[in-house]
């Protein structure tokens, strides 16, 4: 065995994050390690490398117990690690982020030329096209995931641990991933894969590991098991299948939303778009194609500098996050990090906040009704936490995402705007979270999903809109929403035939 | 790289203008004296800007300099008044304590995990403090060797002194530079500043990280205790109240941001000068009352900072 | 002539009263002075004097903020063959490093207050409570190494507390008030000595509140003779303070006339009179005099 | 309630302490007498002395609750009070006194808020430069000199006492429960809290953050109106030059040491008005014991070292296990998490 743990054991107040977890990871093998959101797999993997310490229990690497301190030593010993948030420094160079603790020198002093060509060197077959010598920060999350991958490759002398390195990528950097993950193993390094999208588990792994609320619940060979299964005994139960048969209430005529010239210059180009009542819209595009733009556009979050938004009752104010609120918007950004959440508030007070600053300062909800809102939304979206108090900080990532939905749904929106909303969201959650687009939809809400999912967005979508380049270059109804179609449109250099740029 | 350095292109750019105004209005002001004044007037505070600017970049603040630098003077006064040891074993003495002052700081910072702020207030209560108890009176150095440091200049055409304190300042900046841009040190300083978790995550050694910053700033404001004793030579435990603040103010202006990780040692000495500008162009004015020159020092600042901010901005839409 | 003043700040009303004697006396004369105020810092003053010798004036005031540390800038200034006169604090320098010193003896003013104690306890028992200055600086040292030596001889007065009142109202109060608590509500003081006369006057506020008579079951004694406390005095709530004249640069500026008309050199110290003012020298009258010199 | 307490505990514990340590040197510490229609002893000299410092960790609190820090509020004091005494100086009478003061004060506020939360300047330097320049306006006001005046109705609040008591302790006990209410009756506190951890994000959930940080810098310079009122009605002149002098300092400390975070979010008013308490125990007892003045800073900073030290994040778990009352066991958290 290469890396193993016995009897693990992790506690944190309120919540036994890992309960007498053992696991083993041989050399030449990719381990996917799987469960809920909130199941332990992070946890997990943060006593692996010392950024945690466990409570009780052993860890062998080689067969010998070590007791890593810190994450300085798990690299010391070949453990490379991408953590679950992108995890390096935007305000470090590219180069400095991939050469950081290792950076050549000379009598002491770095040698920038060297390092840049390092870290070229490590760049090299991700197909990016990068300057390394730019701050990190002024690339999107996909090249940062990029670049925290590459790094934790090049520390991997024996044990590479990806948790949820997929997220934010695109299928084509998928596959660039997977074959470097492929590579590595024929090398013989151990690999510890973590992600919710099954498919990509199937295709890489070669063994399973399945938590739940911190027990392991089994280990099998990947293919020994299939997805139902897998599924089953992710949840404990059966996945309920209703998100599959389709069955969509017709759009509403009247209460539109209308775009029109709508953009703003460097950002997003001019775009029209109807958001009718009770609509789903789906948003496709590569990475760093404009979806995120269009989206802040249309929420104000970035005013627009051009075009007018007009609805039944005649132009809608957007000057700021506010106003589109007050006018009945909603926006579940894509970086709930640092866009999102409130960390060190609790999860009553953040799914509460959007409400209470939409009723203004000097009519706060009173307590019991913000109790009885937060136990609502903790059921109805089931979000795993020991109590409505807990700091929404301490979540984990899924959970976290389900908090930042019923803050919007508590406000009540028309129009409810999801960037990712099923990022790092596990099976169970997911289908929940459709399940809850389509009742809300039902009840007359319109919502622009923005999803680099495309399954997903076919599942839910009415409509979807194509962007690329910044510009929104067509649009699909009806029964061109399917995943082929989408995929030729974002990838066709011209736009294609009704296009609605 | 160009994208960090733009707000050190911004204060180069309006710390040139500004000397421009300054000569129209007075020509004297580009003498080599007041050049040579600039370098060597405002040594002690650009070596302990120096120290300020790494404390800062790693997203901290160290408001205890001030009170080193008196300590520092005093201590050595003490020294050799009640000793007959040599300057240089003194000033070796005096560095290893405030090095070790400074580092025991970031020791407490790091492993109680408390606000440097608050870590630093009490630093710079204690040090004072302990200035006092050495001595409550100034102390005066009479010794050879301060008086050969204290003559020990170059004199520029033009009869402006190109001084040691001077010389000490800029070496001090060059070896800052070289800490910061070119050591793994510096790199894990800018980690720090960008980020305590995620530097952690990514292997950099953060308790040793955080207790050498402020052993480094401990250690430059050692030196600049030094410089500011041989400056005046003696040591006065009220000298150099509130240099914390123009130490930050400096490091500031020079495009450096206190929350941390960004910033650029060269803005720093930029940051230094332009204090020393603004301090000289009022004295050359002459005409403000005590109220005056506080309201106008401030609006300076102010204008610079606004100027920056302009410039950036400027810069970046586009 | 152009002369440079470099001013240590404005941190007091009697350093405001001197600031705005130089200037009148600067205009009465025709100097084209130019001010520099170093806000309580030596380096500044250095700055200053260094910026003054960069634009060549004819001449330097200085009052410098601590006595050390004065050397190398003087000996810049003599080499520029500037001359510097000192105001009202002493540097310790080499004497031919400047052209004169106009000032008062702090450590003598001191004493004249002590030695006023003396008189006027004549021989009873008193305990008597110190508001120093800010601690470190020379008048706080000078004026009660002073007051100790004027009392000396007197066995019957002893400092009981002694503390820093920063030289401001608002401490010289707070301070006064920790003194009352601590020594039986005030019945076991019998004097307050207080290094400058705003601590005395906020003390005097204390005592009042403290239910005390200022002046009788206290006496109050103090240094500078600012306006307010011969408000004070006229009032019965004060007994004593002593002068430090805020015009030092009268008699540099008439030094300096001497020196540029025939190269008089004038005395090395110039020393100011240190006037005792008690209740019976006409207060109502001093205050009329001094209420407009900007203290 | 019992929330409350608990969040204010380790203050009120180190209070107990500090008072302790003092009345090892000055036994007469708890005395209290009622003479000339007056309570007189130390307790009531420190409630009444550490009126500014309270007054301005009030402020403080709130500013700092929003990740920021207000340096300028001992010159906003120095300004208030300037033009407080000018006004009174002028004849306006003492409630145009009072009014000019707060409204110089809210300016003040304003001045910094504006620099903050508009133009993005970070709150140390925007604040610096108030207290560089302020410094200079209120000597601007008042003429370098100390502008003293004679008005026995506005001196009442420096050194007037209200049923006894003292009533610039009055008026921090009132201003206290005051902005208490203001902010945990209203969404003020929560606002400011979300603000205060996560600026982005709270804008991006229609948190109107601009207006409500110029109001919280407005607020630290209404308590620094309030405390500058009181300093100089208490000595009856304005001293523009040393009111406030390094109050700032103090105030932050007194923040500190309530356990309130300087990286923004959660705070407690009680517990840096506690927090101001401990800090003027300190300074009263240093005045008391007697000691030479050189050693003041010393014992201070020490002391509050030592209080850092034992409420430090690291070390009060720590101590909360060594006391026997709860230990905390995992399977206990597991079974009151299950019920
Ligand atoms: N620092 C922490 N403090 C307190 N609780 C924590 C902390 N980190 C994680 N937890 C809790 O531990 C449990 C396991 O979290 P973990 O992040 O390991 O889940 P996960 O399996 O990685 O979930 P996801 O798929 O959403 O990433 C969760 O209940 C979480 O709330
Ligand atoms: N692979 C890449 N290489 C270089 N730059 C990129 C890459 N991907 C994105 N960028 C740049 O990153 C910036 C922001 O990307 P971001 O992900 O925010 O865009 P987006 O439209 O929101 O993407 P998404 O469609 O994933 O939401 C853009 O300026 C884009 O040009
Ligand atoms: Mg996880
Ligand atoms: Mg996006």
């Amino acid at each position: 065995m290469l890396l193993s743990t016995r009897d693990l054991t992790k506690t944190f107040p309120g919540t036994r994050a890992l309960d007498g977890v053992s696991f083993d990871l041989k050399a030449g093998e990719v381990h996917a390690l799987l469960g809920e959101n909130g199941a332990g797999k992070s946890t997990l993997i943060k006593c692996l490398t010392g950024a945690y310490h466990r409570d009780s229990g052993d860890i062998l690497f080689e067969g010998q117990p070590i007791f890593p301190q810190s994450t300085l030593e798990a690299q010391a010993i070949g453990i490379g690690t991408v953590y679950q948030e992108v995890n390096l420094l935007p305000n470090l160079t590219v180069a400095e982020n991939l050469t950081l603790g290792h950076q050549p020198r000379r009598f002491g002093l770095i040698r920038p030329r060297a390092m840049h060509a390092q870290a070229e060197a490590m760049l090299a077959g991700y197909g990016l096209e990068v300057d390394v010598r730019r701050p990190l920060g002024y690339y999107s999350v996909a090249v940062q995931q990029i670049v925290a991958i590459a790094r934790a490759v090049h520390l991997s002398g024996r044990v590479l641990i990806l948790d949820e390195p997929t997220a934010s990528l695109d299928a084509r950097e998928v596959r660039m991933l997977f074959d470097v993950i492929r590579d590595l193993r024929a090398r013989g390094l151990g690999i510890i894969f973590i992600s919710h999208f099954l498919d990509q588990v199937y295709e890489i792994s070669d063994r399973l590991t399945i938590l739940r609320n911190g027990r392991h619940i089994a280990t099998r060979a990947a293919a020994d098991v299939d997805r139902m299964q897998l599924i089953t005994l992710m949840l404990g139960h059966e996945l309920q299948q209703d998100a599959a048969t389709r069955q969509r209430p017709a759009v509403q005529a009247e209460g539109a939303i209308k775009f029109a010239g709508t953009g703003r210059r460097g950002r997003i180009a001019p775009f029209d778009l109807t958001v009718h009542k009770g609509e789903v819209v789906g948003m496709a595009g590569l990475l760093g194609s404009g979806r995120t733009e269009s989206a802040e556009v249309m929420f104000g979050a970035a005013p627009t500098d051009s075009g007018t938004v007009t609805d039944s009752d005649g132009p809608v104010d957007l000057r700021n996050p506010r106003a589109a609120i007050a006018a009945g918007f909603a926006f579940a950004p894509e970086d709930r990090k640092t866009d999102g959440i409130i960390a060190d508030l609790s999860v009553r007070e953040n799914i509460i906040l959007a409400l209470q600053a939409r009723r203004g300062w000097a009519r706060p909800i009173p307590q019991a009704e913000q109790v009885r809102m937060a136990d609502d939304y903790i059921a109805r979206l089931d979000i795993r936490t020991p109590d409505a108090e807990k700091p929404v900080g301490l979540l984990s990532g899924g959970n976290q995402q389900k908090v930042i939905l019923a803050r919007w749904l508590a406000t009540n929106p028309r129009f409810l705007i999801l960037d990712e909303p099923t990022r790092g969201i596990d099976v169970g959650a997911h289908a929940e979270i459709l399940r809850l687009i389509e009742d809300v939809v039902a009840e007359g809400m319109s919502i622009l999903v923005i999803s680099s999912e495309l399954d997903e967005l076919v599942a839910v979508s009415h409509r979807v809109i194509v962007v690329r380049d910044r510009r929104h270059v067509s649009e699909l109804t009806g029964d061109d929403v399917t995943t082929d179609t989408i995929v030729r449109a974002i990838a066709s250099a011209d736009d294609m035939p009704g296009a609605g740029a | 790289m160009s994208i960090r350095a733009l707000p050190l292109y911004a204060t180069i750019a309006i710390f040139l203008l500004a000397y421009l105004i300054c000569y129209i209005q007075f020509p004297a002001m580009l003498s080599t004296r007041v050049i040579g004044n600039l370098l060597t007037d405002n040594a002690y505070l650009g070596i302990v800007a120096v120290g300020m600017t790494v404390v800062i970049i790693s997203g901290g603040i160290d408001l205890s300099v001030g009170s080193v630098i008196a300590f520092s003077g005093v201590f050595i006064a003490v020294v050799l008044r009640e000793t007959d040891m040599h300057p240089m074993l003194a000033f070796a003495l005096l560095l290893a304590i405030t090095t070790a002052f400074g580092a025991a700081m970031g020791g407490m910072i790091h492993l109680l995990a408390m606000p440097p702020f608050i870590v630093t207030l009490a630093g710079m209560f204690l040090a004072r403090g302990a200035a006092y108890m050495l001595s409550i009176d100034s102390v005066p150095i009479v010794d050879p060797f301060y008086e050969m440091m204290q003559r020990a200049y170059y004199l520029m055409p033009g009869r402006g002194r190109l001084t040691l304190l001077g010389m000490i300042m800029v070496a001090a900046v060059v070896i800052g530079m070289i800490v910061l841009h070119r050591t793994r040190f510096g790199t894990n300083v800018y980690a720090l500043g960008g980020g305590e978790a995620t530097a952690r995550l990514m292997g950099v050694a953060v308790g040793r990280t955080t207790v050498a910053v402020y052993a480094f700033s401990g250690f430059m404001a050692g030196l600049a205790g030094i410089v500011f004793s041989v400056y005046t030579s003696a040591g006065y435990p009220l000298a150099t109240v509130g240099v914390e603040l123009s130490a930050i103010a400096a490091v500031v202006i020079g495009g450096t941001l206190l929350t941390g990780g960004n910033g650029y040692m060269f803005g720093t000495l930029i940051g230094v000068l332009t204090m020393g500008l603004i301090q000289t162009y009022i004295v050359f004015d002459g005409s403000l009352s005590s109220w005056w020159t506080k309201i106008v020092i401030g609006a300076l600042l102010l204008m610079f900072i606004l100027l920056q901010k302009g410039l950036l901005r400027l810069r970046v839409s586009p | 002539q152009t002369i440079g003043f470099s001013q240590i700040g404005s941190e007091s009303g009697w350093r405001a009263a001197e600031t705005t004697v130089t200037m009148q006396e600067a205009e009465r004369r025709g100097i084209d002075l130019r001010f520099s105020d170093a806000q309580q810092r030596q380096e500044n003053q250095i700055a200053a004097i260094k910026s003054f010798i960069a634009q060549g004036v004819d001449a330097i005031l200085v009052a410098p903020v601590v006595a050390t540390g004065w050397d190398s800038v003087l000996e810049e200034a003599a080499e520029a063959e500037i001359p510097v006169v000192l105001l009202d604090r002493m540097v310790d320098s080499a004497p031919e490093l400047y052209l004169t010193a106009v000032g008062s003896d702090l450590v003598h003013e001191g004493r004249v207050a002590g030695e006023w104690l003396v008189e006027a306890v004549d021989g009873a028992e008193c305990r008597v409570v110190e508001l120093q200055g800010t601690t470190g600086s020379s008048p706080a040292i000078d004026r009660k190494n002073g007051f100790e030596q004027g009392i000396a001889d007197a066995d019957n007065i002893e400092i009981v507390r002694s503390q820093t009142g920063d030289f401001t109202r608002t401490r010289g109060k707070e301070v006064m008030e920790s003194f009352l608590q601590a020594e039986n509500g005030g019945a076991d003081i019998c004097a307050l000595y207080a290094h400058n006369d705003d601590m005395a006057v906020g003390a005097i506020q204390a005592i009042k509140e403290a239910g005390l008579n200022p002046g009788e079951d206290i006496l109050v004694v103090s240094i500078d003779a600012v306006p307010d406390i011969f408000q004070a005095l006229a009032a019965g709530e004060a007994n004593a303070t002593v002068e430090l004249t805020p015009n030092m640069a009268g008699p540099a500026f008439d030094a300096l006339e001497a020196y540029f008309a025939d190269g008089t050199m004038p005395e090395k110290f110039i020393q100011t009179e240190s006037k005792l003012y008690t209740q019976s020298d006409d207060p109502a009258g001093e205050y009329e005099a001094r209420k407009d010199l900007g203290y | 309630m019992s929330g409350v307490l608990r969040r204010v505990a380790p203050q009120l514990l180190t209070l107990a302490a500090v008072i302790a340590l003092v009345s090892i040197y000055f036994p007469m510490f708890y005395e209290v007498v009622y003479v000339n229609d007056r309570l007189v002893g130390i307790p009531i000299d420190v409630v009444k002395r550490g009126a500014p410092v309270a007054l301005l960790a009030i402020g403080m609190t709130l500013v700092i609750a929003t990740r920021g820090i207000d340096l300028s509020v001992g010159a906003v004091m120095a300004i208030c009070g300037a033009s407080a005494a000018w006004a009174i100086d002028q004849g306006f009478g003492m409630w145009a006194a009072l009014g000019i003061a707060g409204a110089s004060g809210l300016i003040c506020g304003l001045w910094n808020g504006l620099l903050v939360a508009v133009f993005g300047i970070q709150p140390i330097v925007a604040t610096l430069i108030l207290m560089v320049a302020g410094r200079g306006v209120a000597q601007l006001i008042t003429g370098g000199t100390i502008l003293t005046f004679d008005h026995d109705g506005f001196s009442y609040l420096g050194s007037g006492t209200l049923l006894g008591v003292p009533v610039p302790a009055v008026i921090w006990v009132l201003t206290g429960i005051g902005f208490g209410l203001l902010v945990r009756r209203t969404a003020l506190g929560l606002l400011v809290e979300s603000i205060g951890i996560n600026l982005r994000a709270s804008t991006l959930t229609g948190i109107n953050s601009r207006v409500l940080l110029i109001a919280v810098y407005m607020g630290s310079g209404f308590c620094a109106a309030l405390a500058g009122i009181i300093a100089t009605a208490d000595i009856r002149g304005a001293d523009a030059n040393n009111a406030g002098l390094w109050l700032e300092l103090d105030a932050i400390l007194a923040v500190v040491i309530g356990g309130n975070s300087l990286l923004g979010g959660r705070f407690s008013i009680l517990a840096s008005l506690l927090g101001a308490m401990i800090i003027q125990t300190i300074n009263t007892g240093i005045l008391l014991a007697g000691f030479p003045s050189e050693f003041n800073l010393v014992i201070k900073a020490v002391l509050v070292i030592i209080i850092l030290v034992l409420q430090s994040p690291r070390l009060l778990p720590q101590l909360a296990v060594l006391m026997p009352r709860r230990q905390s066991s995992p399977q206990k958290t597991k079974t009151e998490e299950g019920t």
